[in-house]
């Protein structure tokens, strides 16, 4: 499995704060992941192809091609805006 | 030493700056910043802040930044304290305290940690005004601010002496 | 609201840097620096150091470089308190309090100020070892820190808005 | 008259705090007033002469050429060790 988190700005849009979803061969990056999900309807589509969206893989920040493995925590966010 | 060289915090509860700035060890220069909470943005009047993190990266971000900035410079400590959840105007939301023998390193490293958390640190602002609320958006300046530090780039996240 | 803004104090009472923090105005961002007495200089081990003073004209160059200051960056304050006396080490020597709506220019203006206090405002340091005096020498670096504020002048001394 | 003053090691030097001075023709600017004192004997001539010396006319820093005036306070010090 894959967990899935999304934040801010991002997890309104979705309606959506985390999803847990089964390992698969088409899922080997955060790009493909990110396509995946994108694929879910037009309100997952529009919000996933904002370009300045930022990516992490087990709390560190990630690039599209970062490989994705079984018990990965995925997370999909805004630009941050603390301090 | 190194464990409590870097120290992060990330908190609910309100906090006063000067009571975390002796908390520091002892050195001959120390730089501190706190940013509070304005009651007026771009947007509009501002009642109050909601911040929202990712519990774990963020932490783990902020020893990150931490770390490289005692990876950078040489210091003796470098403190962050930042707030989460509601924060009335008014009311600080992040402190920053390093402490270095030599003003000039305690200035970089501390402007150093600041510009980094803005860029990297994964919190997100909502203000709540008096009728509405809206997420804030992320900056140029903030990123351009940043970028000027990977001119002199000398340690590397994860290589500092606090991990 | 001007007098305010630019606060200087020369006092030989020892202060508290968190409680200065309390007293000033709100603001977005607020940049502290504080200079703690170290107990070892080039010259050896140092017990307290003793600080002498030009009366009248050290006041007067510490209000003239608070008001560069503010004539240089947009400032809500600042506020130096510089310490004369005998200071015992670990003890705080010196407190620059600045306070802007944006970061950037709290930590220019408190670097600034400290660059300027070091080279232009009257105080001589005698440091006190375990058997003798001695005075302490200007040092070049501290010369070459306060040039760098001359490349991008844009206020004078005298002419800022606290005088 | 001119009040001089002198601070931290040259007052040690000197063995002197403050010194009033009559005004005259010879003493119409700071450097004639440095050179009228470094005439006073070998310990002040020696101290005087060393060139980082900082020169102050009425609580402002000031040139050789600064002029003098009936009632001003001069003052001569070491380079500043302050903060």
């Amino acid at each position: 499995m894959l967990t899935v988190r999304f934040f801010a700005r991002l997890r309104e849009q979705l309606a959506c704060e985390v999803l847990e979803i089964p390992c698969a061969p088409g899922l080997g990056t955060v790009a493909a992941l990110r396509s995946a999900l994108a694929s879910r309807g037009p309100v997952w589509q529009q919000a996933l192809e904002d370009q300045n969206l930022l990516m992490a893989v087990n709390h560190s920040l990630a690039e599209p091609a970062t490989p994705l493995a079984a018990g990965d925590e995925v997370a999909f966010f805004p630009p941050v805006t603390g301090g | 030493m190194s464990a409590d060289r870097c120290r992060v915090q990330v908190q609910q509860a309100a906090f006063n700056p000067g009571q975390l700035q002796d908390l520091l060890p002892p050195s001959g220069a120390v730089v501190t910043f706190t940013g509070n909470v304005r009651d007026l943005s771009a947007a509009g009047s501002v009642h109050a802040l909601q911040l929202e993190h990712y519990p774990g990266m963020t932490e783990r971000s902020l020893q990150a930044i931490a770390s490289e900035a005692t990876a950078r410079w040489s210091l003796r400590a470098a403190h962050i304290l930042h707030r989460v959840g509601r924060i009335e105007a008014g009311e600080a939301i992040v402190w920053v305290g390093v402490c270095a023998d030599h003003r000039g390193e305690a200035f970089a490293a501390c402007e150093f940690i600041m510009d980094a958390l803005k860029t990297r640190a994964p919190f997100w602002k909502k203000e709540h005004g008096a009728q509405d609320a809206r997420w804030v958006e992320a900056r140029d300046s903030d990123i351009s601010r940043a970028e000027r530090w990977q001119l002199t780039r000398t340690g590397d996240a994860g290589t500092g002496p606090c991990r």
